[in-house]
């Protein structure tokens, strides 16, 4: 699975995208995973009101299930306009 | 319909006086055009930046929504990413339709979900340094009245 | 503030592109076109008769109250009278604001206004003769929102 | 006084513009002496609601005082835009 990270999401992990290998059955479940790893996932995920999350370019809830997803991207709220 | 994501700036009289041109039966055009914004005379520059792919897949989602919605006869989205300076445009929409009403609600519709529902983030840099623009929350107020 | 009222064909895309320009303080940027609309084939031309002096001073007014209730940077009116032909852009208004809102509301607002302010009248001319188009009581109601 | 008409007013009484003298006191006892000149000017007034009315190019009401107007015109509904 393709992992995405955009604008301070991006800034904060440190990277704008990489490749993962995961059991997790939702987005929710995948977050606290990530969470796990190292303290800069866990910031990044510190506040889920303040991100967004598209499965396959489509927007998503936290708590939409994976299967069958192949790109999860991650992102703070749209500034666009 | 026509999408278009770009880093170029785009030239928007051309573009303006371009659509919907030749058309005799569509009575009104509306146009917005955004700007970089320096209220304060402290901002250096803005960039953009945009995730490929889902941007036009997002844009002609909410483009698709406008037509289906209301009497259109033509519909125009042009966002741009990268960098920019002050007073330069970022994009622009363009709404034709037989009435105005329709064009210029329409126009505004695009705009909201596109403020609101196209991966775009605004970072903006100046005297004190670099920020990422925050979303506001009138921006997403102002979907509910669609 | 610009206020036109003029017989010869304007540059829409220069004067849009052209409107606010420059300016860094200004977000957002709305322009409405009106064009001679032929719904069914038939219409041969158009011809706009006006009140001279009147009609620039309605116009001035209009321009005004829009300025007066919402927060803008500049206004540009342009309308066309004597003879048009379908497709042909009768006239055009544009709205600067830092905010897209008071662009949007300003620039419907003139048009409400113009509409049934501005002393302008329409003649059109087709296969079935002449006729004064007849003013619309939709175009009347949509005053009483402002 | 100088009388303007405009479009259909205009063709129904068959002249743009002219110069009146009246001792009406307002918009309506102009109208009625207009009315009883001649048929043309009957029909251009026969429905005020039909008709508006400028005082020195600004719109007024059909009760409103015509002392010191110079010019007054009449047209009907406009249509610009």
């Amino acid at each position: 699975m393709d992992l995405l990270y955009f604008a301070w999401v991006r800034e904060r992990i440190g990277l704008p995208r990489e490749r993962i290998d995961t059991q997790a059955a939702t987005v929710a479940e995948l977050v606290d995973e990530l969470r796990a790893r190292e303290d800069r996932y866990a910031a990044a995920f510190a506040d889920l009101s303040a991100l967004r999350v598209a499965l396959d370019q489509d927007l998503a809830d936290f708590d939409a299930p994976l299967a069958g997803v192949r790109e999860v991207a991650f992102f703070p709220p749209m500034t666009g306009g | 319909m026509r999408i278009v994501v770009t880093e170029a700036p785009f030239d928007f009289g051309a573009e303006a006086d371009a659509f919907a041109s030749g058309r005799t039966d569509m009575g009104a055009v509306v146009t917005f055009t955004g700007t970089v914004r320096d209220g304060t005379g402290t901002l250096a520059g803005m960039e953009i930046e945009h995730y490929p792919g889902m941007t036009e897949r997002a844009l002609e989602k909410i483009a698709e929504q406008a037509r289906a919605r209301w009497s259109l006869g033509d519909v125009l989205v042009i966002h741009r990413y990268g960098r920019m300076a002050p007073g330069e445009r970022i994009m622009m929409v363009a709404t034709a339709a037989p009435h105005r009403r329709d064009a210029f609600e329409a126009a505004e519709f695009l705009m909201d979900y596109l403020k609101t529902r196209a991966p775009f983030w605004k970072k903006e840099s100046g005297t004190a340094g670099e920020a990422w623009v925050a979303a506001k929350d009138e921006d997403e107020d102002a979907l509910r009245r669609w």
